[in-house]
This record gives structure tokens, sequence and C-alpha cells, in this order.
């Protein structure tokens, strides 16, 4: 019986083995280009694009829900760090635990919205990011957040460790999704969106899986939104609430294909890679493009490029 | 010229739904002022089959002929515009009053014609006539039944196609609804309906049965019930 | 009386916005019996099943399960303290394959260490689809699976939900033999069913429901021949 | 912009209730939209935003008043909508989760929409002068208002009302309201649901229009990128008022204007986080809007 052993035996093995090695290479391509290439900036937007898109494809490609506020843990996280740096006046890894706690915080306050279906989850939670930014911006909190005078983090401005420390979050984003596709965890959120009543029947709590899921998703945009906060050191509630990078990673996630690990990969640099040849002159040219992009994607491709391979039957790693 | 016109025929009909195929080359037929039973139990495909009929699902393969029309890609509108009407197992909208859902089923009459139509339903269905302006979901189950039958009658068709008019009726209501079905049989209307109770074997001048997506029966009752494996099959606690 | 019976039911009560879908059902199940639950649409068959299986809290009367009240607890523990079930129409795990979605209820639903997935689908014929996902499976397929899915959990207590429908002959009679040979190995099943010919071939006894209410209790044979039961199924006594 | 003299918790109430009539005209299009296919269309603040520019440019341009602007605007708006419709809808209703799938579409035709006004008009504020609707203040109960906002708010129950007639009036409305009560029921029966689905969804953005119009004298002025505060406050209106029932949206719109008023009257730096916060905390205490339909997950 040929077929079942195919279905159990060493396939799992070699999977985890190939998905790793992906991983592994593209944190060691990012590494290696900082030497070799001199825009470093632009590398590192590649790395924190990198990472909100596996983030956002932990909670959307295994569990199916979609927030169009990722940006508020990203959000959450730049304040984190920035309030911990300003006012505690730690170091940088200390305000980068504190950028992670931040986003762990809000995802738990948040905990009720996954109780809401698929489209008004999606708009609750782009309020939620909405309301932070808000308070976070608003006049009155100047002496604490500076409102939307910004924030400056000299004294803790370090390219080189920053950059290093945002290719360790996404290694970690990039294992907690090897981890997903290839563990019985993974396979019991997928399950709860395919079916949560059939996933519970099967004995998996439904709550739990949903509860973990967006924590961790909450817990990458956090810590990238925290590398950020400390690599730029300084930047404005606008930037850091800014709703096109919400955007940016749903494109690029969906473009790529979710629940995959390459999809999302790809997207970047394909898509992300495109945005940058072109350059940025005119921003607008490029938010005509992905809007276009998403709607084509939405009628002709759901589930992304990587769909072309699956539909075939094909594995796609 | 023995043989009564079709009002309606389906020939080889495959669907399904996705990659999950449901019907395997089904096919029917109602004569004028003929009324057909298609009896199948539970998931057999009679709902399906009814769909494509109507043109609420597309074949993959096969052919529906309405009267001397092929209209195998016509869009259900276009079909009911020819005079067919279809009854679905809900068969009414709950959130529009009696008068509303009358006037939605013949949408397609001209204003005079429909108002006559509606004061004639209503002369059959004395019950709907007393409570015009109510919301139909406020309907009992028997009443809302009727209103659906009503609701489909309001174009005035050739063909009444029901799924399942006994779903969710106790007892008295299937026999009710049984009665007022036949006197529109007696008026001449074709009917073809979709059942698994066998009550609405009173109905049939020809009964068709379904089973895993095929036609396995076309005949008379009688020789339905002669048949022991049928019999048994359809005849449920005996 | 037979010992303490597995499941006890005793006036159950669930509404839905003011419609009593059950109004005060009590039955009960002993291991290795199977009971057949009957009656027309909308009598509350079903939602009897998904009470006793977690999907909704009743609104009143009780639930025991092996001795202890499981009204109201959630589906995921209920399914490891041995309750399981399948669908009227399947709710596989679409983009899981056949393997995954077994191997998955074997792994969470609790069952005895050392649980043989590959046997199970080998018992019940799926063997030769283990790695395809189930979207690709046909309907008798789908339905199968949930029932393997639901064995995975090594339930004592197993509700099946119109398994027969879409099933053609030949494999009606195959799942009615499963369903037996389940019984036989202690597990008690509450099957509810239209078709009165598998009915006829699974079950011990039967509870015939209208209206949210049990009014008969007994064999197949005697339901048959009770003039009020008739009369709910065949609306005054049609081609008795 | 407070009013002046007299309580003021009179004065926030009135002129809650006057911008409440024209966050009903915001949210009101959105909900027919959602009531008719079941879909959001998250591009609906955009449009807004879009009607607003037509009647700077046709102000500035053509000296053109609002009010032909506004009746201009419905014209085209429907005229662009109907293709909009068919086009991208059909399609999408096809799909296993269209509600989920619209949300992710019409957000890709917002950005579309936001960046095509930005290459076109840029990204500064465009305002109108206010004295075009009427000069002078309108006495309310002892409250000034600006005659600016009642002209809105007069415009905006006329939109509201010629909705009403239409949906119970006429026989396009009366298979409308079939559509809402079930899309499948009404593809039953023979009714073209695409066609009455392309005149709802002409109707809504045309409503959109009109509010954008407007937008300038309510909301003070008009920019680009104002369509996605636009779109939770849009949806803000409409899931207190309950989803999928478009009348239902004036309740919505009188208590979003009403506490709006009031948290700009008592707690004027926190105003913006009203529309954010009430979507959330009706989503989660109460999802079925004030007047019913569940949004939970089983």
């Amino acid at each position: 019986m040929p077929d079942i052993a195919s279905g159990t035996g060493k396939r799992p093995v070699r999977r985890i083995i190939l998905d790793a090695g992906i991983a592994a290479a593209v944190v060691a391509g990012m590494g290696v280009m900082r030497g070799v290439y001199s825009n470093e900036l632009m590398l590192f937007n590649f790395i924190v694009f990198l990472t909100l898109a596996q983030g956002l494809n932990i909670i959307y490609g295994f569990t199916g829900y979609l927030p169009f506020g990722y940006v508020g843990f990203y959000g959450a996280g730049a304040y984190g760090f920035s309030l911990a740096v300003m006012h505690l006046h730690v170091p940088a890894l200390v305000g980068m635990a504190a950028a992670g706690g931040a986003a762990l915080v809000l995802a738990v306050i948040l905990l009720p919205l996954l109780r809401l279906s698929g489209a008004y989850f999606a708009i609750a939670s782009m309020a939620a990011a909405q309301a932070v930014y808000e308070i976070v911006a608003n006049p009155d909190l100047e002496s604490i957040t500076k409102g939307p005078y910004g924030v400056s983090l000299s004294q803790v401005f370090a390219p080189a460790a920053s950059y290093y420390a945002a290719l360790a979050i996404l290694a970690f984003a990039l294992l907690l999704v090897v981890w997903l596709r290839n563990s019985r965890f993974g396979m019991s959120l997928q399950a709860i969106r395919d079916d949560p009543v059939s996933a519970a029947m099967a004995g998996v709590s439904v709550v739990r899986g949903r509860t973990i899921a967006w924590l961790l998703s909450a817990l990458v945009a956090g810590l990238v939104g925290g590398v950020f906060a400390w690599h730029i050191s300084v930047f404005y509630p606008d930037t850091a609430f800014d709703l096109s990078v919400s955007i940016f990673a749903t494109v690029f996630l969906l473009f790529g294909g979710a629940t995959t690990l390459s999809g999302p990969l790809l997207g970047v640099f394909i898509l992300y890679g495109i945005y940058n040849a072109i350059g940025i002159a005119v921003p607008q040219y490029f938010q005509f493009t992905y809007g276009a992009l998403i709607v084509a994607l939405v009628l002709f491709l759901p589930n992304g490029l990587a769909s072309l391979l699956t539909r075939r039957g094909i594995r796609v790693p | 010229m023995a043989e009564a016109a079709r009002v309606v025929s389906a020939a080889g009909i495959e669907t399904g739904y996705g990659r999950v195929q449901v019907l395997w080359g089904a096919g029917l037929d109602v004569k004028a002022k003929e009324s057909v039973v298609l009896l199948g139990a539970n998931g057999a495909g009679k709902t399906t089959l009814l769909k494509v009929i109507v043109g609420l699902m597309p074949a993959w393969k096969g052919s529906v002929r309405l009267g001397p029309d092929d209209v195998t890609g016509w869009r259900t509108d276009k079909r009911v515009r020819r005079g067919m009407a279809y009854m679905s197992e809900i068969g009414v909208f709950p959130g529009l009053s009696i008068n509303e859902n009358l006037r939605v089923g013949g949408q397609f009459i001209e204003k005079a014609a429909l108002k006559r139509r509606m004061e004639e339903l209503y002369g059959y269905f004395p019950d709907l006539a007393h409570r015009r302006g109510a919301l139909a979901g406020s309907l009992s189950g028997g009443q809302r039944k009727m209103l659906g039958i009503a609701k489909a009658l309001a174009s005035s068709p050739t063909l009444l196609v029901m799924d399942e008019p006994s779903a969710g009726l106790s007892p008295l209501f299937v026999t009710q609804v049984i009665g007022v079905l036949s006197r529109f049989r007696e008026s001449g209307l074709a009917m073809l309906i979709a059942e698994q109770n066998v009550a609405f074997l009173d109905l049939a001048d020809r009964v068709f049965t379904l089973d895993g997506g095929r036609v396995r029966f076309e005949g008379s009752v009688a020789e339905l019930q002669a048949d022991d494996s049928l019999h048994r099959t359809y005849f449920g606690l005996a | 009386m037979s010992p303490e019976p597995l499941l006890k039911i005793e006036g159950l009560v669930k509404t839905f916005g003011g419609f009593r879908a059950l109004d005060g059902v009590s039955l009960h199940l002993h291991p290795g019996e199977v009971l057949g639950l009957v009656g027309p649409n909308g009598s509350g068959k079903t939602t009897c099943i998904n009470v006793i299986s977690g999907l909704y809290a009743p609104d009143g009367g009780s639930v025991i399960y092996a001795g202890r009240s499981i009204g109201g607890e959630k589906s995921h523990r209920l399914a490891k303290s041995g309750i399981n079930r399948t669908f009227q129409s399947p709710r596989p795990f679409l983009s899981l394959t056949v393997r995954e979605n077994v191997e998955l209820a074997a792994h969470y639903g609790d069952p005895k260490p050392g649980f043989d997935v590959d046997a199970l689908l080998a018992l019940l014929e799926l063997d030769g689809y283990a790695g395809r996902p189930a979207a690709e499976l046909n309907s008798a397929q789908q339905k199968t699976l949930d029932l393997a899915r639901a064995m995975a959990t090594e339930p004592r207590l197993l509700l099946v939900d119109e398994l027969a429908a879409g099933l053609n002959p030949a494999e009606l009679s195959r799942m009615a033999v499963r369903l037996r040979a389940l019984a036989g190995s202690g597990m008690a099943l509450l099957v509810v069913e239209h078709l009165m010919g598998f009915i006829d071939k699974v079950t011990d006894r039967v509870v015939v429901m209208a209206a949210g209410k049990e009014f008969f209790g007994g064999t197949l044979a005697d339901a048959t021949r009770d003039p009020e039961v008739i009369r709910v199924f065949l609306g005054g006594g049609h081609h008795g | 912009m407070l009013p002046a003299g007299k309580p003021v918790l009179t004065g926030a109430i009135i002129a809650g209730i006057v911008f409440g009539l024209y966050f009903t005209l915001v949210g009101l299009g959105l909900n027919l939209v959602f009531g008719v296919m079941r879909i959001v269309n998250l591009a609906h603040g955009d449009f807004l935003m879009l009607g607003g520019m037509a009647a700077w440019w046709l102000f500035t341009g053509f000296g053109l008043h609002p009010l032909v602007a506004a009746l201009l605007v419905v014209v085209v708006f429907v005229a662009a909508g109907l293709p909009i419709y068919y086009l991208v809808v059909p399609r999408l209703l096809r799909s296993r989760d269209s509600e989920m799938l619209s949300l992710i579409l019409f957000f890709g035709v917002s950005q579309m929409i936001e960046a095509v006004t930005t290459i076109g008009f840029g990204a500064t504020e465009r305002s109108l002068p206010p004295r075009l609707l009427g000069v002078g203040p309108f006495i309310v109960l002892g409250t000034r208002l600006p005659k600016a906002w009642i002209f809105s708010a007069a415009v905006s129950a006329l939109a509201v009302l010629l909705v009403y007639l239409y949906l119970y009036r006429t026989r396009l409305g009366t298979l409308t309201r079939a559509v809402m009560v079930s899309r499948d029921e009404a593809l039953a029966t023979g009714i073209d649901v695409n066609f009455v689905s392309a005149v709802a969804f002409g109707i809504s953005i045309a409503l959109a229009g009109v509010a954008g119009v407007f937008a300038p004298f309510i909301l003070g002025s008009i920019t680009p990128n104002m369509g996605v505060a636009l779109n939770i406050t849009a949806f803000a209106v409409i899931v207190v008022g309950t989803l999928g029932n478009p009348l239902g949206t004036l309740l919505g719109g009188i208590i979003y204007g009403v506490s709006l008023m009031l948290m700009q009257t008592y707690l004027s730096s926190w105003a913006n986080l009203l529309p954010n916060l009430l979507l959330i905390a009706v989503l989660l205490i109460r999802p079925e809007g004030l007047l019913g339909r569940t949004v939970r997950r089983a």
C-alpha cells in the first residue's frame, strides 16, 4: 500500500526540511544582502513586509480571519518600544519586549472580535486600529505619546543591531509558519477554518486554537513595529498606523497565496520588488495598481499564485 | 397525434456541485394537463433535477425543452415568462405581505390582468384573502404553503413545478395541500411534483422515481405498487 | 430493567426565538443498543442530536451521559468524553487530506494510544483516498469520512444523522452492516433516519417524534401498527 | 461651530439630529447594497468623496450650484453604477464566501478611486463657501444652526423619503425587497435578480455621491483620502441602525449624529474616536443592530 505510506512515512520530514530550508535561505539571503547592497533602508523595509506578510498568514491563512487593521499591532509595537525607551530609558532589547507586550495586550483586549464573522471582524479590526491611532495621536496625550508630533529615539539608534534584530524576527515568523504547516496544531487550525463545528467534534478546542493564532499573529506584528521604531528612530503616528501597511501586507499575502510559506515571500519579492524598482515618486500609481490587483485577485485568483499549482495537485511549500 | 404534447421534458441531465456529481443522466417529461410525481428519498437528487429544469442550476450535459423550445441555457426569468412556475421548498418571501408575494409571483403580467388573477386566487384561498396585508412570515406552515402555491400560480402558468410541498407540514395540512392541488389539476394545469411523501401519489397521472441521481422507474401508480422492491423502498413503514 | 442507561434524556426543551423545536423529549439508550429516532421533517430529530452533541445548549430538561449531566457542555469536551456524531450533509475538513481528517480526530479526540488510523481507513474502504484532499471525495465518500472522523475519537455514544440519504442500495447495506458491527462492539447508537428500510435493518427499537415531542417508543414493527404513528406519517391513511 | 446660547445640551441634541439626518444619507446606500446583495461596499466612502470632488469641480470650474451638481451626480453615478455592478458583483456572488471577499474587493476599488482622485485633483483639502446654501443662521428652538446644515439635512430627508417610495410604492422596489428577503427565492420566482441588484447598486452610489456633494458643508472640507474614515462612519451608522434594513439607517444616523454632537460638546478632542468605538461596541454587544439580524459566527 504505497499510497498510505507516502501520506505518513518520510514525506513530512522531507516537507519540514524543504520548508525550513526556504526559511533559512531567505533569512541568510537578507543578511548577506546588507553587506552587498547599499540601500539598507530598502532592505529593512523588505524584511518588514516579509515578516508582516507571514504574521498575517498566521491569522488569515490558518484561521480565515483577515484583520484589515493589522497595522494596529504594528503601531502598538512601535509605540510600546518608543514609550519604554522614552520614559523608562530601557535598552533597545528591553524595548523590543515592550513592543511585543504592547501588541499582545492589544490583542487580548480585542479577543472578543473573534466572535464576529469574517467581514465584520475585518471592519471591526480596522476600526480598532483607527481607535488606537486616535488615542496615540491625540494632542491631549502629548506628554505621554508626543501626540501627533511624533517621537525621536536617537538614544537607541543602532542601524546594524536593529537590522539583525529585524532579521531575527523574520526568522521567528518563518519558523512559526513552518511549525503551523507541519504540526497537528496547525492542522487543527485549518480544520477550524474549514468547519468549526466539525473541528469541535474532532475534539479540537475552537476558541483556544483561534486565540493562540490571533496572539501569535499580533506578536509578530508588534515585534516588527518595535524594530521599525528602533531602526527608523524618528517617526509620526501617521507612519506607525498607516493603513497602507495593512494593505501592502494583505496584497502580498493574497497575491502569493495564504497558508503556504513561499506564497507570501514571493508576493513580497515580486510586488514590493517592482514597487521599489520603478520608484515611488508618485505613490498613487502603486496605490492604483495594488487596488486593481486586489480586485483582479479576488475575481480571478482568490487563492493566489500558489493555487495555480495546488489546483493541479502539486504541493506548494 | 395520440400522444398529448409535451409541456416540458428533460433528457440525459448530468450536473452536480463543484466536483461532486449528483445527477447521472436523469430525465423526465410532463405532457399537457398531466400531473407527474417525482418520487425519491432525501438526497436522491430530486431538488437538483427540478433546479435544472427551471434554470436555477446549469446542466453539465443533457437538455431541457419547454414546449417547442430548447431552453437548456435559459435563465429562470425567461422560462417563467414562457409559462413555467416553480415553487421552492420555502416558496414564499416571509418579509413581504401576502399581497406583495402574489404581485412578485405575477410580476410579468400586465397590471389589470394581475389584479383579476389575484382576486381569482383569493377565491381559491379564502384564508389568505382575509389577511392580504399580513406578512407571509406571520402565517402558519400550512398557510405559507398555500401562499406558496398561490404565488407560483399568480403568473397563470401552464406548468407548475413544486419541490416537496409536504416539507415541514403536519399530516392534516398535507391532506389540505393535496386537496387544493387536485382542484388545480382538474382545471387542466400541468404539474411536476417532487416528493418523498407517497400520499402525493393520489395526484399522479404518472410517476418517476429517482435514486442515486438516476431515474429508476417510470409508469403508473399501479405499476409502482406492483413492483415489490420499489414498494418496500417508497411505501415507508409497510 | 437492564443496568443504568449510557444516555438518559428527560424533558429536553430547545427553543429558537419562541419556536419550541424540542418540547420535552425523553429517551434513554444503553451500551450496545441502536435506537432509531424517526418522525416527519421538522419534528425535532436533528435538533435533539445537536443538543446532545453540544452544538446547542438546552433550554430545559436534562441530558445525563454516563451518570453525569452534560447539558450545555462544549462539543470538543463531549468528543473527548466519548460522544460523537455524523452530519446530515457531511462536513469534512475540505482542505485537509482524508488521512489528516481522521488523524486529527484521533489525536485531539483522546482515543487510546496506538490508535491505528490506517486500519480504520481500510475498514471503511477509504484507504485508496488517504492522501487526497477531502474536497475530492463524492458525497457518499464524504459521509463515510464523517463516520471515520467520528469513530477516530473512539466514542461510546455515536449520533448518526441521516446517514442513508443519498447513498445507493449497495452503499446502504454496507453502512447498515458497519453500524450493527459498532453496536456489537458495545457502542450505543442513536440513528436519525427517514428511510424506514434502513431503520428496520439497523435499529433495535425506535422513538417516534412529532412537533418536538416523542410520542411512541417500541419496536419498528409495533410502530408501523400504531394508528397514531400511521396518521403522523401518512396524513390520514393514504396508501397504508 | 458650537451652538451658542441656551442650554448647551439642547443645542447639541438638536444639532445632532440635523447631523444625524445627514449621516443617514451617508449610510443609506451602503445599507441598501448590503440588504440586496449581502456584500459590503468598502468603497462607499470613496464614492462619497468623488461626489464631493465633483461638486467642488463643477462649482469652481463652471460655477454650478451644489443642488445642480447633486442632480448631475445622481444621473452620472447611477449610470456608472450599473456597469460597475455587472463587471464585478455577479462573479463575486458566485464565490464561496462572497461577503468576506466583497470586503477585500471593494477595498481594492477604494484604493483605486483614492489614487485616481489624488492624481487628478492633488491631495489638498477642498471646500465650498457655506453661503452657497444660504446666508445667516437658522434658529431651531433657540439653537442657531448654519443654514447649510439645515439644507443638507433637508436634502437627506428627501433622499430617505424617495428611497422609501421606491422600495414600497414601485414595482421594481417590491422586487428589490423580495431580493432582500431572499435572493434564492427571488431567483426561483423568476425575478431578474441581476437587474434589480444593478439598479440598487446604482442608486446606492448615487446616494453616496449626493452625500458627497454636501460633505464640504457638513464635514468642513474634503480630501481624496477621507474615504477610509467615512467607510467606518457609514458602517457604524448602518450597524447601529441594523444591517440590511435601509430604513433602519435613519435610526443609526440619528443616534450617531447626536452622540457625535454630544462628544464634540463635552469631550471635543476625543470625538474622532466615536465612530470606531461605536462600531466595535455595537458589533460586540448587539451585533444584530437595534432592529435585528445576526452577524456573529455560530
